[in-house]
């Protein structure tokens, strides 16, 4: 990703926060007693965004904005460490996932003619979601299911010993959802 | 909570202890081929069939024998069922009763079984870890109570160096003398990190453990912290790890509730208690420095040692840090004593190791070895070969890692053997290639994992693992010259002997080692430059 | 002794470089004793690249397909090519257009469609206007390269001292900030 | 106070125990060459131009935060450190855009005298050509990501001296680049005191004052030095 100043960020960020001051907003909430739970503490800033992330779906500026005012943290830190790890997302992501482990041993049983197939048949790329915001495609490290590689996880399920046309078969179902 | 305590409960727990024991895999990998289904059925079917009095069904950790999983396995008869199907379930029980079962039997003295030597493993697969109570019956907690009550902190350390125990986390540091260093060094606050950010593709030894047997770790834990003199201890799991987080938070209350974690432990001054901290997705973290950093809610960037963490570590405090396999070495090493332990393995790599045997073979799965068994005895006899084709290589050590080729199948597995070979032991990582693998692919997937993985701080790994994988790319477009594999060569020894941490330190380890034995698999990709073809064909160089 | 076979080649770059080899003044007079120019935009009307060439200066980066076709027949008549300027070292503003996805389309789309004044159109004669290639490259990327003179433009202080020893069989010394500073 | 003493490049020295490698390296007049760090800010070891090889080691260890012991032996100029340190200028040329003819730092550019100082005439690796992002929203300064090289000196010292931390990383591995705010353009964010530290201490072009063209800018490095000593021993005149 480029660097992109989104220029209404700060705008987009308030109404938000105000918007609970006016209705409490249970996730928020959430928020609250995690960091209370942790006295605070700057340190807890992955935990609690961790929350957040479950909490959210994905990290929304208002509420990163919501986490650096709570645990007094400099707001550059907190995009800083909400983009360092993989596991943190700042957009939404689609209705389903579908995650294609990428581990050697998923690689070297075809993981990667199976992820192939996938974006071929999504018209997706790693890391994106399908226009109708349906699907998103991801892809793991290592989910450590060597054992029945390659793998591949649809909506939390692990699918093992995967064929590409199996993969793409799970994924259209999806598809068909209306 | 004192010995006589601990041991009742023991007692009680072998008295509630069915005759028949029915073990069902419920980690992560045969969940995945719906082993939870399994599990309720066969517990449907016992209760169908009364044999609740002498059968009972319980969930296990990771038996080890994962390609052929779900497992179902059958205690005292040892009857090893593979590939179960959840509606095969009630023909298990009914076997009991004389029937026939329909899944596949195993052979438990399969050389897959019979080869190994189980320490960390003894109760994989036997107990069930959500359940405190099967743990102490296997004489659980003993060690920390003997720990405490007949042995100084100084002796403890003691015994692990004297033990040959080195760190399974990949270095091979001697456990031992990690552990003295932090236990000289002044300070009232010390803490203890148990590493689980088992990031290697292709590994899943520590994910096996937790999932298995979480309180061996945690009684590790807390006997490193009475040796080192720290009270607090934390735990560092994959976030990819849910199972293993889960079974980690019930063992953690479960020790609390008895009195073996939290203040007083035993009845004595000892206090030593454990969190857990959730990785976020990030390789590096694997690195001690990068994880300290990453506990205390920061990028994990790693920092330049010295100062190591043994000195100044977690909040500047002196920290032991020891992976999962480490630290679930501990108990049986205070348990058997040193002695015993140094007994198993080789002159300079001692104890046992786990390995995940995955990739182009037969049986793949989780193996616990004694050091110093040989590749060819691992792959050919316990690994049963490459289903078709040929072995062409092992790699070993991960993205750190090398590719040891099917020549050199007779090297001993331990930690300054492999070295030599130019792979690593990593942290037990074995990917077995056939014929098929291109060892240039390879060497991308892995360049390309690096690439994906460096943490962006210093140059040479930031930038020079971009640079490495266009090169790959570059070859296995056929674009590439005689020129451009040895710039390639020479910036892999560049990033190799410039980057900040370990994980660009060996990230060219993997070229390195199939440029060493794979070579004419590079030569055969190379062309010649375009402008000695005589003609200025249109060229799509890319970076 | 023969005289040494001198040539300068002129690719993408502004031609800032060859204005500073003019800038070597009265040398060029003594340069044009111990060489004979065989091939230059500023010194010769030869328009073919001729076998046998000494030394060569080599302007500019490899933007498109006249340039790829050049430096390619440059490479294999010469014996010491040397990349002259930032423009042949690093390809320098001409590879700019780099940076846009597609570059060669991109490039022509934002210089003769979006920034036209008056008749937005793409330039298109096969034969006469060269195809721009998709990734403006140094000289190094594609040929052997045997001496960098970078300098945005090299002064002609540097272009002499470059060239000078070569002319009496011997090496410069590229090193320091007086010959080889970027920019 | 203990005194160690050591060699660097066959000359005897003897320092305050303590001292780093750079700092005795500057004392006994031998330079070393450096990107990231910068006197009066945290090291970070992260350029690894500093490397030098200490006699007995098999490891290169970076100058910057390595202290001194007792007989040490330090070589800051063998050709495998030459070799090393040009390798890794070409590596940072290739990763961003650094086009000197046209950059506000030329003629005043650390990355430029470093790549004059290891010899390097050009990159043998490809460039890159990232699409970077440049960032005029402040009314004063602005930020050219294309010629970033990603030191963190202007997180440093906007944090460390200026206490402000408009400054940090994100992303990580190639895809970082240094972020003002949530992301957001630098102009908006409330933290900055426009002060100028950051571009003061930018050893390249990407932080520069707005208006300047080429080769105008005039960054004071050595300022922090003298700000953390007045702040430390209150000696405000340099």
């Amino acid at each position: 990703m480029s660097p992109t100043a989104i220029p209404s960020t700060v705008e987009s960020a308030t109404p938000a926060v105000k918007e609970k001051s006016a209705k409490p907003d249970l996730r928020f909430k959430r928020l609250d007693i995690t960091m209370k739970r942790h006295q605070y503490q700057p340190d807890a800033l992955i935990e609690v965004l961790h929350v957040a992330q479950e909490a959210f779906g994905f990290l929304e500026e208002d509420v990163l904005d919501y986490v650096a005012h709570g645990l007094k943290l400099p707001l550059s830190k907190v995009y800083g460490v909400a983009t360092f790890y993989h596991l943190f997302s700042l957009k939404p992501s689609g209705a389903h996932t579908c995650v294609v482990c990428m581990g050697t041993a998923c690689y070297v049983k075809g993981g990667d003619k199976v992820l192939e197939k996938l974006q071929e048949e999504l018209g997706i790329e790693l890391g994106e979601t399908t226009p109708d915001g349906k699907v998103s495609l991801m892809a793991a490290r290592c989910l450590g299911a060597c054992g029945i590689a390659p793998a591949v996880v649809f909506d939390g399920t692990v699918g093992g010993k995967l064929t590409p046309e199996e993969a793409v078969a799970k994924v259209k179902i999806w598809a068909g959802e209306s | 909570m004192d010995l006589q305590e601990l041991r009742e409960i023991a007692r009680e727990e072998k008295a509630r202890q069915k005759p028949v024991r029915v073990h069902c895999c419920t980690s992560t990998g045969c969940r995945a081929a719906d082993a939870m289904g399994i599990y309720g059925n066969l517990q449907a079917a016992v209760k169908e069939h009364h044999l609740e009095d002498r059968v009972e069904v319980i969930g296990v950790g990771c038996m080890g024998f994962c390609g052929r999983g779900p497992l179902v396995q059958i205690d005292p008869d040892d009857l090893l069922y593979e590939e179960v199907v959840p509606d095969q379930a009630t023909s298990i029980i009914e076997a009991m009763n004389g029937g026939t079962a329909q899944p596949i039997l195993g052979d438990s003295q399969h050389p897959f079984f019979a080869r190994q030597t189980r320490v960390v493993r003894e109760y994989s697969g036997k107990i069930d870890p959500e359940r405190i109570e099967e743990y102490i019956a296997v004489g659980g907690y003993e060690s920390l109570h003997k720990a405490i009550y007949e042995m100084t902190p100084a002796a403890v350390v003691e015994q692990i160096s004297k033990s040959g125990l080195r760190g399974r986390g990949g270095g091979g540091y001697p456990t031992g003398l990690k552990w003295a260093t932090v236990a000289k060094m002044p300070g009232d606050q010390k803490y203890i990190i148990c590493n689980g950010d088992e990031g290697d593709p292709g590994a899943f030894m520590d994910r096996s453990i937790l999932e298995s047997d979480p309180h061996l770790v945690l009684e590790g834990m807390a006997i490193a912290g009475y040796a080192v003199g720290a009270n607090h201890g934390y735990i560092y799991v994959r976030a990819e790890y849910p199972l293993a987080i889960a079974r980690l938070q019930k063992g953690i209350q479960q020790a609390k509730k008895y009195g073996l974690l939290g203040s007083q432990i035993f009845d004595s001054p000892f206090d030593f208690k454990i969190d857990i901290r959730i990785g976020a997705g990030a390789f590096v973290c694997g690195e001690e420095t990068a994880l300290i950093q990453s506990i205390e809610g920061g990028r994990g960037n790693p920092v330049p040692r010295p100062p190591y963490p043994a000195e100044k570590g977690l909040y500047e405090c002196p920290t032991l840090i020891n992976n999962v396999e480490t630290l679930a070495n501990i108990t049986a090493i205070i348990r058997n004593g040193a002695d015993w332990y140094a007994s198993i393995g080789t002159e300079n790599s001692k104890g046992t190791k786990i390995f995940a045997l995955t990739g182009k073979i037969r049986n793949n799965g989780l193996i616990e070895v004694p050091m110093g068994i040989t590749l060819r005895e691992i792959v050919e006899d316990m690994g049963g070969g490459v289903p078709d084709g040929e072995v062409k290589a092992v790699q070993t050590g991960g993205p750190s890692g090398g590719c040891i080729p099917k020549s050199m199948l007779d090297t001993p597995v331990d930690y300054d053997s492999l070295r030599q070979v130019g792979s690593m032991m990593g942290s037990g990582g074995m990917v077995v290639m056939d014929d098929s693998t291109s060892m240039v692919g390879i060497a991308q997937f892995y360049m390309e994992f690096c690439r994906g993985e460096t943490c962006g701080k210093c140059v040479p790994c930031r930038t020079g693992t971009v640079q490495l994988y266009a090169m790959l790319s570059k070859i296995l477009k056929r674009q590439a010259t005689r020129d451009d594999l040895a710039k390639m060569e020479a910036l892999c020894e560049m990033v190799r002997d410039t980057s900040l941490c370990g994980l660009g330190q060996t990230a060219p380890n993997p070229v390195l080692s199939t440029l060493k034995y794979f070579r004419e698999e590079y030569e055969a990709l190379l062309v010649e430059p375009e402008y000695l073809n005589g003609q200025a064909a249109l060229h799509g160089v890319s970076a | 002794m023969d005289k040494i076979r001198f040539a300068t080649v002129w690719l993408a770059g502004c031609s800032g470089c060859h204005m500073s080899f003019l800038d070597l003044d009265e040398f060029l007079i003594d340069l044009a004793d111990l060489v004979e120019v065989v091939y230059s935009p500023v010194g010769c009307d030869l328009k073919d690249y001729p076998d046998n060439v000494d030394v060569c200066l080599v302007e500019g980066a490899i933007a498109n397909e006249d340039n790829l076709e050049l430096i390619y027949k440059v490479r294999r008549k010469t014996k010491t090519l040397i990349s002259f300027g930032d423009c042949a070292v690093t390809a320098n503003v001409p590879a700019m257009r780099n940076m846009l996805r597609n570059s060669a389309e991109g490039v022509l789309k934002r210089g003769y469609l979006e920034l036209a004044d008056a008749n937005p159109q793409l330039p298109h004669a096969p034969g006469i206007v060269p195809e721009l290639i998709d990734r403006v490259t140094p000289i190094h990327e594609l040929v052997p390269v045997d001496i960098f003179m970078p300098g945005c433009p090299p002064s002609a202080d540097r272009i002499r001292a470059t060239i000078e020893p070569l002319l009496h069989g011997q090496q410069p010394q590229m090193a320091g900030r007086e010959m080889i500073k970027f920019g | 106070m203990s005194v160690k003493t050591l060699k660097i490049d066959n000359q005897d020295i003897a320092v305050e125990a303590g001292t780093t490698i750079m700092e005795a390296a500057k004392e006994a007049g031998v330079r070393i060459p450096k990107l990231c760090h910068l006197e009066g800010l945290t090291p970070v070891g992260a350029c690894r131009l500093c490397l030098v090889e200490i006699e007995g080691m098999n490891k290169l260890l970076p100058s910057c935060v390595t202290e001194v012991w007792e007989g040490m032996v330090i070589h800051t100029q063998t050709p495998k450190l030459q070799e090393y340190r040009r390798m890794n200028v070409e590596l940072i040329f290739a990763e961003g855009n650094h086009v000197c003819s046209i950059c506000v730092a030329n003629g005043n550019c650390e990355l430029q005298d470093v790549a004059v100082e290891v010899g390097m005439d050009h990159s043998r690796f490809p460039y890159r050509f990232p699409d970077r992002h440049v960032d005029l929203s402040h009314p004063l300064f602005g930020i050219d990501h294309n010629r970033c090289i990603l030191c963190t000196r202007c997180v440093r010292v906007c944090d460390e001296v200026e206490g402000a931390h408009v400054w940090d990383v994100a992303q990580r591995g190639a895809a970082a680049y240094i972020v003002s705010g949530l992301n957001q353009p630098w102009g908006e964010v409330d933290a900055c005191t426009s002060c100028g530290k950051c571009v003061d201490a930018c050893p390249t072009g990407a932080i520069f004052k707005q208006g300047s063209t080429t080769g105008e800018k005039d960054a004071d490095a050595p300022k922090f030095e003298f700000l953390t000593a007045a702040r430390e021993k209150h000696q405000w005149t340099r």
